[in-house]
């Protein structure tokens, strides 16, 4: 019996519990949520710690019902099942991080706390659900909680304009989960069909006969389509492109983009912290584990395709974030840009890009979040995040406006935080792949200091604009997310190899599949 | 001793910690002793294993531990002990602690006193990690450090917007470097199969095994030379990118001296010297680097000679010097340029120190606005003077031996243009530092109210002057025909360079003598113009209108880099947004306003009568039962 | 085909129900359509009875025939019981309505047609037992759930009627 | 009761069911009177309890399941016409009127 089902469990149960609560105790559902997500973190770090070293560990599964004869005389088990490896630790580590982080160092917004906590935990399970299922039918019923979870939590906690964000939101992301259920569904029946196809026409090869049953179990499909590879080659592409154009939904790319600045623009801090640390991750996840897992040709096939679309995203999220006019937008086109390098690292379909990939995806994670709490603690105490409005807030608050400098620098690629060595790697996988285009996208590296160090200069340097007087720095409880945040990012940076041999062995184990 | 080399960097950064756990009210004794104190013993082990590896004639020493591992490449950091190494550890702390000390009685009574100590530690630390890296790997994570203590101490008056501009400058410009030594280092890595390490590197040069699948040997050789001198470029501030290093003197006159002398400008020779059998594989690499060298020496002594602030002078005669220190390495001299980086390390800090000395006491960075100074300062008087006749290269004071080697090498390669160019800018370059003097210590005062009050610091801040004068006089005698080329037998030691040190420079007298003579114009120039009081700069100023006028504009680079990459990448910025806003979310708000619209319209079905709605389903039903019994899908 | 007597019946019988139904679409007086539904009900009991189904033959005149069109006629005479229906005009909805039922019920009629019915029942579907008793072990053995549940359904609904029936205050 | 062959064919029967489920079904979509919809609704129910029964006689696996759901499907009705009625009479409390076509509260 394995603990991965309480790692979502955990948030759930505190969900369930905020229901109960007495609606003017408003402390409450703070601390239940907080329990909930603390109780995920020690799981996640057990699971971590007796981690056997490969493959797919503490692994839970229920099967709910079965449907008979579905499809060619399949039948189709629906149930959940929840497992963790190599890829999915530390990013199930770092939600719980965050997730805790948020809910103890960020106040909760007006408008019910109750409700607030609520939704708050069932998106960490969800984001959570996501990244433990090992079911496809778990992974969207994940994808959807988290879905409707942050459409609820922009809709009824966000700024002036949260009923735009919120729909927006909710269209873009759901029409990017039913492209990931579309490509799911014909990855499972195409394989089932497979098998049909080899049981009738003698031409085709023999297959082994684990394969080819109707199934949404993650393991068993990646195993069955390992040997299918070679047969189950004319629905590959549509099913890929499919996934791909879900993946861009899901991750804000270029073009797809516009709803993820405008939620970050409305949404609350923790929120946002929340959104941009993990949310915002799902889709280079999905495409990991199930483009790069499932249909590695197809990867290479579509290598520049996936190489051209990176580095038009990290020109363009570095382009549009020099002239954003608040630190909330330039957050979320900084991560528009991080997650272009992502892709340009997948792209090149090796080690080192693989590994440089995942590297960024938790770098980006805990940065995103720093800088979001950094400056919405800032946004809190001046009531602006428009840099017009902002500067010397150095004088005031020297330790924000030092860990604003330290999230901005890390963002930026400095040695020695984690965005240097994600950089790094993935670089180095890119420049393998595809040399000119990464040439093309190392002028990010230039940019993105540009529009960095230009918001830093606007924000703390330079003369104060507003009054001083009312302007307090860090108080000792938002401490614990500043310094737990920085310090991530650091071990990251000066001692990759925490977080590096599994990723290391997770990007071996996908390119082992595709190879 | 040579085991205990790790300690060299660690020191400082363990000054660096203890002053941040400290905290911003360590008392200010507390803070610099214990900063002056563990770099100290930082200069004197370096100064230890200086010596111990001197007699020893292979190259030195590596200890690695395991770091990373990327694909199936092993990345390990650690540290190396080499002879240049080691020479550049003393050259370092040397300096560094020298600063320290002098900076206790520059930044007395700073709010944020502690703080600035906390970065120059990280400073030190940060440099002295960059000369013993081991590999390409480390040295750019340290020279990103190197960097950003660069940019936080720049910035360190962040209310300044000068200040928060000259940092944010600062960083870019050489960002922009850097990144080209980041895709230098990658495709290092790449084609040699996998290896940051420079002993990695050498050999798959040498051996021409670097390749790509895309490049060949040759190619990718000058390709990742001129990509790593791209680095250096932005780190020692050569032309194009030497924009930043002028703007950088906003922050206080101790951090010059560091960046100028030490740490920050002297990371890019060092890299080219480190890297320098790379260069030599590539003959047009190393052409280029000759050349930029040379350009940029004459160009920044053309600027220097107009500059009405007293820091940006001399910041550009740092860029000239580091020009030629550029262009020893790019006519093949290495032992040269690493020699003229040494000796330009002390007379270069003399000389800021001395100008911080010189401001401490007025106030004010205009020369226009001193005066006559030389009787209240005698001290920084003097010691002034001995680091520009080094820096004119006036016989036997340091910055002879160095920059005179120089010339000659390039004189006996024949490359004629280079060593006119290196002439020209000397020539410059001696008027325009006795400009500076003349015009500070000599004469009377030009505004009394500022000059009035001004006497000497503390010792913390004359101790510092006098040893670096003592330097600046002797350092070049470490080098000479008299004392055996002791500088470049020692680095002939390193394995990586002994092809280059093999061809060492005849001195020839004619030549010494002609640059001395060229060296005594300049100051006689100088004399004549600011030495006595008269209007003739002034009239000469009106009759040179023009060349003036770009002299003193800085050939107008900022203007033309403003008015094309910032501009240019603003435009490029505002049109992403405007696509952003119109086009992409357009087409989407668009389309949502269609479906609205759609909405809108079949709202007027529904009217509310239940039984308008059953017709359409009893048609529903009609439908379906009628496609079931044509048999359509053979339900029944 | 000879004409069994039990043929007889069920043909007298259904043109009963369906002139009943017909003249409950064409009378106007609401109180007549109520009637004429009666009727109705009380020809599906027949049938029912003709089928060797007399449980629920008589379930069907005891609540059909009795309770339910007995309570119409409450409601109707609580409402406006001296309403009448408007005289048949050709609307769209109605004539629509009039095309639909009559293709519905010309594809259905086609169906019952063009299929082989099996001919005769001759299984004993009770069992040996009377079919009141049949019925009663089925519903307390197979059904008891469903049964259950229908029962609670009747409660839910007779309270539910109640409350819904009730003048309320604000409405006096 | 024994298991006299049942001699009326199967087709009359469902045909009978038929169309007066037909009826039923204009009588739903035209009437204009609230209560009457609810008979027409009933008419319908009724024409599905003969198919029940018929089939429990003369389907292809003849079995009491379907005088058993029957009796369900009229108990049911009993239960929705007390509801509906129920709700008609509320209906035409407020509204003065038991015309389908006054309680158009959806209406856009």
């Amino acid at each position: 019996m394995g603990l991965s089902l309480w790692l979502p469990g955990a948030p759930v149960i505190a969900a369930l519990v905020t229901l109960f609560l007495p609606t003017r105790a408003a402390g409450l559902s703070r601390l239940v949520a907080g329990f909930g997500f603390a109780a995920s973190l020690v799981l996640a770090v057990l699971a971590w710690a007796s981690y056997p070293g490969a493959g797919y560990a503490h692994m839970n599964s229920f099967s709910w019902f079965t449907l008979p004869n579905v499809w060619l005389g399949h039948n189709l088990t629906i149930g959940l099942s929840f497992g963790v490896d190599g890829l999915s630790l530390p990013l199930v580590t770092l939600t719980a991080v965050i997730a805790l982080l948020a809910v103890v160092g960020v106040p909760t917004p007006a408008g019910g706390a109750r409700v607030y906590h609520f939704w708050q935990s069932l998106l960490v399970a969800a984001i959570l659900g996501v990244l433990t299922a090992l079911d496809l039918f778990t992974f969207l019923v994940a994808l959807e909680l988290a879905l409707f979870a942050g459409f609820f939590l922009i809709q009824q906690f966000g700024g002036p304009r949260r009923r735009h964000a919120a729909f927006k939101f909710l269209l873009y992301r759901g029409f990017a989960t039913i492209g990931v259920l579309v490509a799911f569904v014909g990855l499972a029946y195409g394989l089932a069909g497979l098998y049909y196809q080899g049981a009738t026409v003698a031409s085709t090869p023999k297959l082994p006969s684990s394969v080819g049953s109707l199934t949404f179990s993650l393991p068993t499909l990646q195993q069955d389509i390992g040997h299918a590879a070679a047969v189950f080659s004319g629905a590959r592409p549509a099913l890929f492109l499919v996934l791909l154009l879900a993946v861009f939904i899901e991750e804000a790319f270029v073009p797809f983009h516009t709803w993820l600045p405008q939620a970050h623009e409305q949404a609350d801090t923790a929120t946002n912290m929340l959104m941009g640390g993990m949310m915002t991750k799902i889709g280079a996840y999905i495409l990991l584990r199930f483009g790069v897992g499932m249909l590695p040709d197809q990867v290479h096939r579509f290598s520049l395709l996936l190489a051209v679309f990176g580095v038009i995203n990290i020109l363009y999220g570095a382009f549009a974030a020099w002239v954003a006019d608040g630190w909330r937008r330039l957050i979320a086109f900084s991560s528009i840009s991080h997650m272009g390098l992502v892709l340009l690292g997948i792209s090149a379909m090796n080690a080192a890009g693989l590994q440089g990939a995942m590297f960024m995806m938790v770098s980006s994670g805990l940065l995103t979040a720093l800088l979001f709490f950094v400056s919405g603690a800032m946004e809190a105490r001046t009531g602006t995040s428009q840099m017009g409005q902002l500067g010397g807030l150095s004088k005031p608050m020297p330790m924000l406006s030092g860990f604003l400098l330290f999230a901005a620098l890390g963002s930026l690629g400095l040695p020695l935080t984690s965005g240097f060595i994600s950089e790094l790697q993935a670089f180095l996988g890119a420049f393998a792949g595809h040399p000119y285009l990464s040439l093309v996208g190392a002028l990010g590296l230039v940019l993105s200091a540009t529009y960095l160090l230009y918001a830093i200069q606007k924000t703390t340097f330079g003369p104060a604009v507003s009054p001083a007087a009312a302007l307090t720095d860090a108080r000792p409880v938002e401490y614990l997310p500043l310094v737990v945040l920085t310090a991530l990012v650091l071990v990251v940076g000066v001692y990759p190899a925490v977080i590096g041999g599994l990723f290391g062995l997770s990007a071996h184990t996908l390119l082992g599949i595709g190879g | 001793m040579t085991d205990w080399v790790w300690l060299v960097p660690l020191l400082p950064l363990a000054g660096y910690v203890f002053l941040l756990l400290s905290g911003r009210r360590t008392p200010e004794a507390v803070a610099a002793g214990v900063s002056v104190v563990l770099t100290g013993i930082s200069c004197v082990l370096s100064l230890v294993v200086f010596f111990q590896l001197g007699p020893e004639p292979a190259g030195g020493q590596t200890w690695l531990f395991h770091w990373l591992t990327i694909g199936s490449a092993h990345v390990d950091v650690g540290i190396s002990l080499t002879h240049l190494n080691a020479l550049m550890l003393v050259v370092v702390s040397l300096v560094s602690v020298l600063v320290l000390l002098f900076s206790q009685g520059y930044m007395h009574g700073d709010e944020r006193f502690s703080v600035f100590y906390q970065y120059l530690n990280l400073f030190v630390f940060s440099m002295l990690g960059l000369v013993i890296s081991p590999n390409l790997l480390q040295l750019y994570i340290f020279w990103e450090m190197v960097g950003l203590c660069s940019y936080l101490l720049v910035g360190f008056w962040y209310f300044k917007p000068e200040a928060a501009l000259a940092a944010k400058k600062s960083f870019i410009v050489t960002r922009i470097g850097d990144t080209g030594l980041f895709v230098g280092m990658i495709l290092l890595f790449l084609g040699t199969g996998g290896s940051f390490d420079f002993t990695a590197i050498f050999q798959a040069v040498s051996a021409h095994t670097l390749h790509l699948g895309w490049m060949g040997s040759q190619g990718l050789t000058t390709l990742a030379a001129l990509l790593v001198f791209l680095g250096a470029v932005g780190k020692s501030a050569q032309f194009p990118l030497h924009v930043w290093l002028p703007d950088a003197m906003e922050g206080p006159t101790p951090v010059s001296a560091l960046i100028h002398a030490a740490t920050m400008v002297a990371a890019g020779v060092y890299l080219v010297a480190r890297m320098f059998p790379l260069f030599q594989a590539s003959p047009p690499a190393l052409t280029t680097v000759a050349w930029i060298g040379g350009v940029t020496a004459l160009l920044a002594a053309l600027i220097a000679l107009t500059q009405r602030d007293i820091k940006r002078v001399i910041a550009y005669s740092t860029i000239s010097q580091l020009g030629y220190m550029m262009l020893a390495l790019g006519i093949g001299a290495y032992a040269l340029g690493v020699f003229h980086l040494f000796t330009h390390a002390f007379f270069k800090a003399l000389l800021f120190l001395a100008a911080g000395s010189v401001i401490h006491a007025v106030d004010t960075q205009d020369l226009f606005q001193m005066g006559g100074l030389g009787r209240k300062l005698p001290i920084t008087r003097w010691s002034f003077l001995a680091g520009a006749l080094a820096l004119a290269g006036i016989f036997p004071f340091s910055g002879f031996w160095s920059k005179d080697d120089i010339l000659t090498a390039a004189w006996q390669r024949g490359d004629m243009a280079l060593y006119w160019l290196g002439l020209v800018a000397a020539f410059c370059t001696a008027f325009y530092i006795f400009r500076v003097y003349f015009l500070v210590f000599t004469g009377q005062s030009r505004d009394e109210e500022r000059t009035v009050g001004a006497h000497e610091g503390s010792w913390v801040m004359t101790v510092p002057l006098v040893i670096l004068a003592a330097l600046a006089t002797l350092a070049g005698f470490v080098n000479t025909p008299w004392t055996g080329h002791g500088l470049e037998r020692y680095l002939e030691h390193d394995a990586t360079a002994s092809a280059a040190a093999a061809t060492p420079v005849q001195e020839s007298l004619p030549l010494m003598v002609f640059s001395v003579v060229v060296g005594l114009l300049g100051i006689g120039l100088a004399y004549l113009l600011y030495g006595r009081k008269s209007d003739a700069p002034a009239r000469l100023a009106e009759k040179l209108s023009i060349p003036y006028a770009i002299s003193l504009h800085k050939f107008y680079l900022d203007e033309v880099y403003y008015h094309t990459v910032v501009v240019g990448g603003k435009l490029v910025a505002r049109l992403v947004r405007a696509l952003d806003r119109y086009l992409i979310d357009g087409i989407i708000e668009v389309g949502a306003r269609l479906v609205g619209v759609l909405g809108l319209a079949l709202k007027y079905t529904q009217n509310g009568q239940v039984q308008a709605y059953g017709v359409i389903a009893a048609f529903g039903l009609v439908v379906v039962i009628v496609v079931a019994v044509l048999g359509v899908g053979g339900v029944l | 085909m000879n004409l069994h007597p039990a043929l007889i019946a069920f043909f007298i019988i259904a043109l009963a129900i369906l002139s009943a139904a017909i003249s409950f679409l064409t009378l106007r007086k609401v109180i007549y359509m109520a009637l004429a539904i009666g009727a109705v009900f009380i020809g599906c009991a027949a049938v029912y009875i003709l089928l060797g189904a007399p449980f629920v033959g008589i379930a069907q005149v005891l609540i059909y025939a009795g309770a339910i069109t007995i309570l119409i006629m409450f409601a109707i005479m609580l409402t406006n019981h001296e309403e009448m229906e408007p005289p048949f005009r050709w609307t769209l909805r109605n004539g629509a309505s009039a095309v639909f039922c009559v293709l519905l019920a010309a594809a259905l009629l086609w169906i019952i047609r063009s299929q082989a019915w099996p001919a005769q029942g001759g299984t004993d579907i009770n069992r040996g037992r009377s079919n009141p008793a049949a019925i009663g072990l089925e519903l307390f053995q197979h059904y008891t759930v469903a049964f259950e549940l229908v029962s609670l359904l009747l409660v839910v609904a007779l309270v539910g009627a109640v409350m819904l029936a009730q003048a309320r205050k604000e409405d006096e | 009761m024994d298991n006299p062959v049942v001699s009326v064919p199967t087709g009359s029967l469902l045909g009978l069911a038929a169309i007066l489920f037909c009826i039923g079904l204009y009588g739903a979509l035209t009437k204009r009177n609230l209560i009457m919809v609810l008979i027409s609704l009933e008419l319908m129910l009724n024409a599905v309890n003969i198919n029940l029964v018929t089939f429990s006689r003369l389907g292809v696996a003849p079995s009491l399941d379907g005088q058993v759901f029957a009796l369900f499907v009229i108990t049911v009705a009993a239960a929705e016409i007390a509801v509906g009625l129920a709700l008609v009479l509320a209906a035409f409390r407020l509204r003065k009127s038991t015309e389908v076509k006054d309680l158009n509260t959806e209406k856009y």
